[in-house]
């Protein structure tokens, strides 16, 4: 089942990526990543099979990153929301040079 | 190479595959917050069963608990807190043509993922046919993940625990907002 | 007295010692409690601090004068030497000595200094304890690339030389000061890069014994006819550029006037006085000695001769337009400079020892006049010379001291500045008649510049009112320019003795540098 | 090497070794103790300013700066400086009066003392005296030394007679003046180099003396110097003298390039090396007369010494005719050994001398300022000179030089006490006119007997009317130049073209023009000061009156010498008629010295019949006679209206008075486009915009824009960074797949 996994976490990543490309809301762009990276664990699961347990290891890794990541995250738009009023992340360009 | 794998296994490995696949499509294109959070819990269950099936349950089990237990459950709590339900607040997704584009570009990365996929697709086995199975077997779901984390990867474990650590006190920081007032 | 100082092993210690005792002062001076400013002391805060840094000086002027007695001048080898190994993996040794040329440089920077603290007495009132402490620094950099035997070190101790300048411009300057010390700093550290390259390539390329990299001055000397013509030729190209907008030649030389009118006195008279001279002595040590087939090729030396010739004509006639007088005196650097590169690349014995004294003259005059810069605009606060006029009268002290200095800047005979101007020319004429007689005009147009800008300051009617009380010299600041005044008419009437002293040293260079030339090397016998 | 040779040599075989002559060196030091003694007073009398200058800068005002204030026009105060009427005496003027004259007084007396032990020892070598290595570099070596010679010791005594006499003029003519220390301190500094001029023992030390008499003249000219004009006077001279003293530096190094020596003696023993005639001794001879040019005044570089006359007047007496200007006469007969194997330039010297001395003599007719008139008078004049030189006739150059110190200092001397009396009238009815100006003047005879007397007697000389000096030395001139036109090594040689010979008799003819030009002009300053009615003003006649003794006493003594100068040379022919005494007396004096180049000169020269001679000299006392004639025939000193109410010149006779308007040609031709280039092109352009601007800000630039085209592309939009990010993806991925 090698293939057919690796072919759902590919579809599934590539939805991630068109989510975060069309959407402009941040936190539907932020789940959009945590989408990519659970299809990047499908990744892992499904070597696991083959590689060894290593690969389940990694799985609880990028678990712990991405709750890590979600909690920061959030907690940034919180900050920008209180700011700005808005989450739209065309509206947000702190980082024009 | 893989063993053969009998077909009521098949049809739910694909199944669920589908299922997954579809939620996070309709995931994808919504425009509400809490729809898509609900979605993609769709999605992640889904996948957490996809885990079970791949001699992975203690990950599925995870799989449930933190993401569609926990951090969807932040997701659909910052929504709310910032009251953000009405998708007619904000102007979210793209016009047609960014939506276009951006499905041309993915159909795009697909078509060549699949290739590389294809090409390059591993035709033997480094461990024992079925290692998970004894490893199941020795040490149960938990001590198959858990035997590796503590042993190998210990360091690497304990430095995850920081970035926890790190991770709550910016969240808190970040949350009270105080510093968003000295600013 | 040179017995005595044999007795007190004079030649053993005094170079490192000259190295230590700037840096002893500078943590000295930052040592001092911060005082806030007292009666008396004219709103200078730490007002020790310049009383401490100025004995340190004069102690260091001191010890470096044994210099000139147990200097022989008889003996063509390195005097009072120090080899200590220092980076062995690199092959890098802390290596010191003087030669005549370096013994003059030395005590030009060690007679300086002290006077240039004098100058910064009370103009400078914050920080006071940094601004010290980066002048002994400084000093203790600039005598270390006099001194230095090794080209790592040397290196080092130019880098050094840098970054406290930078700050005294940077923090201490006038308005644009962020914009000269930028300038300042990039213009020439850009090009010691590419001399750092070089001294890389040297080192690497002309291993010593056992395989190590080897960057003892001695041995490159020796060693550098390995090297093939055409990269010698890129090599002196990079000493070239660090060196010439050191010096600074036409056309290195924008920064000069930006980084001399933004400032502080004393940084102008140690950039006009002593750092400028880095540069000539750059050639004269390094560029000319180790690279005489690259740097005597006959097109590469007519084109540094025609820049010295037009540096020379078109500092002074750019000088001669400049509403502002500092920058006038910086223009004229220029000028003055053209004629030191002009003498250093005619390779004549009088040549280079007349490039070798106007170095000299060129530091004492132009660092006078830069004093009296200061002293002027620490009463009037403008530098333009179209705010004075006629203050001749008011100033009568003032007044005779800068027409004196400005006599020996355009080299009146009888001065300091005739001696070098002459020797140069007179070297000159004998190997490139027709430049010589070009650069002759930059004496007239040396008259030009200055004394009509003494005319607009110093004389013409006294018609501003603000210029009509304006007091005098006082006793600190004749205590500092006398001694100018003095070393002026010396070397002027009687600069046999420095003559002499600089004569084996400068012989030498010329006769290393034309043998280089006419391949093969003969080896050097001791006579 | 040599020199050292020659002087120790000299130290035991001199006939003037162990006399007083060995005390020649304190001939310069005594000037140079008064001007550090006169100096320091001077300064003294200035305040030192306080500890921290800028803590009072704009508080109380000190104690001298207090009494100086703004100087507008016609007001005058303080200490020193601004114009001269400021009657306020300096504290230190009697300690200044006994010092300034005092060094030069005791300098002639020793330098006669070395003339008489010199007479009569009659050496043939010079006496030279080292102190010192002043630049020993190699095979250049230069000391610092003295040579005592008969050509210094003309100079010499000229020096110190004449200066110390202007001395104590000065003491009555300045006293007055708040800056009176500083004067004096300027003139003695003037002394002193022009003592280090004429006895300096080679080309070097000379050149310290030579610059260095620049330098005073500047302070001097300068030296009311709160007025612009003298201070632009004074920088004028400073810079075209030094225009002047770049020859003189290039001839320097000429020398030392083929022969590698600097010393006279040297010089003298290996000129020869550079071959008689040839194009190389040709060069150096004209570069070292460009210097000459500069120092006296001569076209091209004349146009200094007129607008020096903005100084005080005993200094143009001093500086400005008796002694710095003759420096470059004594320059070519110094260096008579070089200028003699190269007729070409010999040639030139006499025809610039000729060109010069006619030419200045015309704008003399037209000039109104009785200052002006001297100043192109002495140009003139210094033109005859260097046609002495320059046919060879050092001897007469130099006896020419020596009579011209004499009648020149007293006519200036003469003026400055008619400028002094002028002014006090002016000064007591606070008038503003012009003191200077002749035609404020008029019927001052009446006034100034004594000035009138003597400088009638000083006019008659420069006029060569016999037997006063004048007529002797400009003869003897004329009468040189003619006897070289046949046969000498000049009449032989070629100048651009013309035959040496027949550009003799032209410059014979040019300099008898001259000769009645001189007349005219001289008899016409004295027809418009001292005689017909005075115009002074009404008012002002009351103030007018005679100087005292210590300015007329040194009139009557130069006066004296005026009279009984030409006895000094009184030629052959003379002696031949009227058995006046001893014949070319300074003509012997002087043979040591430059008789070996006169006669390499004048080698094949036909002897002059002594008729012919006494014909010449007819001519040239008849045409004198007939410019003071004809001056005081055609000239109406009556119909001169006042300087207030003079319609300015047209025509011909305009351009005249403006002097040619060389000096504004100058300034459209070289001064202004010097300034403007400099200033537009090289400063504001060259420097700022392509150096600075273009290469090195440009580089700055350069680095900021890709910098800011890199930062255009950080919209802040993190969607935009996505799409570019993804895209990059796809084609890196595209990249890898497709290969």
């Amino acid at each position: 089942m090698l293939a057919e996994s690796l072919a759902l976490t590919a579809a599934l990543f590539i939805i991630g990526v068109i989510g975060v490309l069309v959407h402009r809301n941040a936190i539907i762009i932020f789940m959009c990543v945590e989408l990519m990276l659970t299809a990047v664990n499908l990744t892992f699961v499904a070597f696991s099979r083959f590689y060894g347990t290593a690969g389940q290891v990694f799985v609880v890794f990028v678990m712990t990153v991405s709750a890590a990541e979600a909690a920061v995250g959030l907690a940034i738009i919180i900050a920008i929301f209180r700011h700005r009023q808005t989450i739209n992340l065309q509206d947000i360009n702190l980082l024009k040079g | 190479m893989e063993p053969h794998y009998p077909l009521f296994y098949v049809f739910h490995f694909y199944l669920f595959g589908v299922i997954a696949l579809a939620s996070a499509v309709v995931f994808v294109t919504r425009k509400s917050p809490v729809a898509a959070a609900l979605w993609l819990v769709n999605t992640m269950f889904s996948l957490a069963a996809l885990y079970v099936m791949l001699d992975a349950q203690f990950i599925g089990v995870m799989q449930v608990l933190v993401y569609a237990g926990a951090i969807m459950v932040v997701f659909l709590f910052v929504v709310m807190l910032l009251n953000l339900g009405h998708p007619s607040a904000l102007a979210d997704a793209r016009g047609l043509g960014w939506r276009l584009a951006a499905g041309l570009v993915g159909l795009g990365l697909l078509s060549e993922i699949m290739i590389i996929i294809r090409a390059k697709l591993p035709q033997q086995l480094i461990v024992p046919r079925d290692f998970n199975e004894q490893q199941l077997e020795k040490l149960n779901a938990v001590g198959m993940v858990a035997a590796p984390l503590f042993r190998d990867y210990l360091l690497a474990f304990e430095l995850t625990s920081v970035l926890l650590l790190v991770a709550i006190a910016g969240a808190v920081i970040l949350g009270r907002g105080r510093t968003v007032r000295a600013r | 007295m040179a017995s005595f100082l044999d007795s007190i092993g004079y030649n053993g210690w005094v170079l490192p010692a000259l190295l230590v005792i700037p840096l002893v002062g500078a943590i000295v001076v930052l040592l001092l409690p911060a005082r806030e400013p007292a009666d008396g002391t004219a709103g200078v805060e730490s007002p020790a601090a310049r009383q401490v840094a100025f004995w340190f000086f004069v102690l260091e002027f001191i010890v470096s004068l044994g210099l000139w007695w147990s200097y022989n001048p008889a003996d063509r080898g390195w005097q009072a030497s120090i080899d200590i190994s220092w980076i062995p993996s690199w092959g890098v040794r802390f290596t010191l000595g003087i030669d005549g040329i370096a013994l003059m440089m030395v005590l030009l920077t060690t007679f300086i200094m002290p006077l240039s603290t004098l100058g910064s007495w009370t103009n400078i009132r914050t920080k006071v304890r940094s601004y010290y402490a980066l002048l002994l620094i400084l000093s203790s950099g600039m005598i270390g690339v006099f001194l230095a035997r090794d080209l790592f070190l040397f290196y080092v101790m130019w880098e050094v030389m840098l970054v406290p300048m930078y700050f005294i411009i940077g923090i201490w300057g006038g308005e644009r000061r962020i914009y000269a010390s930028i300038k300042f700093f990039l213009y020439t550290f850009l090009p010691s890069l590419l001399m750092l390259v070089a001294i890389i390539y040297l080192g690497l390329h002309l291993r010593g014994a056992g395989g190590v990299p080897d960057f003892s001055y001695d041995h490159l000397l020796a060693a550098n006819t390995a090297v093939p013509q055409r990269t010698a030729l890129w090599l002196f190209s990079a000493f070239f550029l660090a060196f010439a907008v050191k010096v600074p030649m036409f056309p290195f030389h924008t920064w000069l006037p930006d980084a001399h009118v933004e400032a502080p006195t004393a940084g102008s008279v140690i950039l006009a006085g002593i750092m400028l001279k880095m540069g000539t002595f750059g050639f004269l040590r390094f560029g000319l000695p180790l690279f005489p087939g690259a740097a005597l090729n006959p097109t590469v030396r007519m084109i540094i001769l025609v820049l010295a010739v037009i540096g020379i004509i078109y500092g002074a006639l750019v000088a001669m337009v400049q509403p502002d007088f500092k920058k006038l005196v910086a223009y004229s650097s220029v000028s003055h400079l053209g004629f030191v590169m002009l003498g250093i690349f005619a390779l004549t014995l009088q040549s280079v020892q007349g490039a070798l004294m106007v170095m000299i003259n060129h530091g004492i005059s132009t660092g006078a006049l830069f004093l009296l810069v200061g002293i002027i605009y620490e009463r009037r606060h403008s530098r333009l010379i179209d705010a004075y006029g006629g203050i001749a009268r008011v100033v009568p002290m003032f007044a005779a001291v800068l027409t004196f200095v400005s006599l020996s800047s355009i080299g009146l005979p009888g001065t300091n500045g005739f001696v070098g101007e002459f020797l140069v020319l007179v070297g000159a004429f004998r190997t490139y008649p027709v430049l010589a007689v070009i650069s002759t005009t930059g004496v007239i147009f040396a008259a030009v510049y200055l004394l009509w800008a003494l005319q607009r300051i110093l004389f013409n009617p006294l018609d501003k009112p603000e210029n009509t009380h304006i007091p005098d010299l006082n006793r600190r600041e004749l205590a500092m320019l006398v001694p100018l005044i003095a070393v002026i008419v010396w070397l002027g009437i009687y600069p046999a003795p420095v003559l002499r002293r600089m004569e084996t040293s400068a012989q030498l260079l010329v006769d290393r540098v034309q043998a280089g030339t006419s391949a093969p090397r003969v080896s050097e016998a001791a006579p | 090497m040599l020199l050292q040779a020659v002087a120790a040599a000299g130290a035991q075989t001199h006939p003037l070794s162990g006399t007083i002559a060995e005390w020649v060196w304190l001939l310069p030091l005594l000037p140079l103790l008064g001007f550090l003694i006169n100096g320091l007073l001077s300064l003294s009398s200035a305040h030192l300013g306080p500890a921290d200058p800028s803590a009072t800068a704009h508080d109380e005002p000190s104690e001298g700066a207090a009494e100086a204030s703004v100087v507008t026009h016609g007001e005058e105060s303080g200490a020193g400086g601004d114009d001269h009427h400021a009657v306020k005496r300096h504290r230190w003027a009697g300690l200044t009066s006994i010092v300034g004259p005092g060094v030069l007084i005791i300098a002639f007396g020793l330098a006669v003392a070395i003339w008489q032990t010199m007479v009569s020892a009659h050496p043939d070598a010079p006496f030279i005296q080292r102190y010192f290595s002043w630049m020993p570099v190699g095979d250049l070596q230069i000391d610092a030394a003295i040579q005592l010679d008969q050509l210094s010791m003309v100079m010499v005594l000229v020096v110190t007679g004449v200066g110390a006499l202007i001395h104590i003029f000065s003491v009555g003519y300045m006293r007055d003046d708040p800056g009176y220390p500083r004067y004096f301190s300027y003139l003695n500094l003037f002394v002193f180099f022009m003592l280090v001029l004429v006895l300096g023992a080679n080309y070097p030390v000379l050149f310290v003396g030579w610059e260095g008499v620049g330098l005073s003249s500047y302070l001097l000219i300068g030296f009311w110097f709160n007025d612009k004009q003298n201070a632009d006077a004074g920088l004028k001279a400073f810079i075209v003298n030094r225009i002047g003293d770049f020859g003189f530096l290039v001839a320097m190094f000429m020398l030392f390039a083929n022969i590698g020596v600097l010393d006279f003696v040297g010089v003298n023993a290996k000129a020869l090396d550079l071959g008689a005639g040839s194009a190389l001794v040709t060069t150096i001879c004209l570069f070292i007369f460009l210097g000459c040019t500069g120092k006296s005044a001569q076209i091209p570089l004349y146009i200094w010494l007129p607008d020096a006359m903005a100084g005080p007047t005993p200094v143009s007496a001093l500086i400005h005719a008796a002694t710095m200007v003759t420096a470059g006469v004594y320059l070519i007969a110094r260096s008579a050994a070089l200028f003699s194997l190269s007729p070409v330039a010999s040639l030139t010297v006499a025809v610039v001398g000729a060109v010069t001395a006619i030419f200045a003599a015309t704008i003399g007719l037209k000039q109104w300022d009785i200052k002006k008139v001297l100043a192109y008078s002495t140009i003139s004049q210094l033109g005859y000179m260097f046609v002495g030189v320059g046919v060879g006739a050092y001897v007469s150059g130099m006896f020419h030089l020596v009579t011209h110190a004499f009648f020149k200092a007293l006519l200036f001397l003469g003026s400055g006490s008619v400028i002094q009396a002028m002014h006090n009238a002016y000064h007591a009815t606070h008038s503003t006119d012009d003191a200077q100006d002749m035609r404020n003047m008029g019927g001052l005879r009446r006034y100034l007997p004594v000035t009138f007397v003597l400088m009638w007697i000083a006019t008659l000389a420069i006029s060569g009317i016999p037997p006063l000096s004048g007529f002797f030395s400009k003869d003897e001139i004329l009468g040189s130049v003619f006897a070289r036109a046949h046969g000498s090594s000049l009449a032989t040689a070629t100048w651009l073209g013309i035959p040496g010979g027949t550009l003799l008799y032209i410059i014979y003819g040019i300099g008898l023009a001259a000769a009645f030009l001189t007349a005219v002009y001289m008899t016409r300053m004295m027809l418009y000061t001292f005689h017909g009615p005075t115009r002074t003003g009404a008012e002002e006649e009351k103030y007018l009156g005679e100087a005292p003794w210590v300015m007329t006493g040194p009139l009557v003594i130069l006066g004296i010498l005026t009279v009984i100068g030409g006895w000094l040379n009184l030629p052959k022919v003379v002696t031949d008629i009227v058995p006046l005494g001893p014949g070319e007396l300074f003509g012997h004096f002087l043979d040591p010295v430059v008789g070996s180049a006169t006669a390499r000169i004048t080698a094949g020269a036909t002897e002059v019949a002594p008729t012919t001679e006494e014909a010449l000299i007819g001519a040239a006392v008849i045409i004198a006679v007939v410019g003071i004639i004809v001056a005081v025939a055609r000239l109406k000193p009556a119909n001169v209206p006042r300087a207030k109410d003079a319609i300015p010149e047209t025509g011909f006779e305009g351009v005249v008075a403006h002097k040619y308007y060389v000096d504004e040609a100058l300034d459209r031709t070289v001064v202004e486009p010097t300034y403007v280039v400099s200033r537009s092109f090289l400063w504001r352009f060259v420097d700022n915009g392509v150096i600075d601007g273009l290469f090195v800000n440009g580089s700055a630039a350069l680095a900021r824009t890709f910098g800011w085209i890199g930062s255009r592309l950080q919209t802040g939009n993190t969607g935009i960074y996505a799409w570019s990010l993804v895209v990059g993806v796809l084609l890196l991925l595209g990249v890898i797949t497709l290969r």
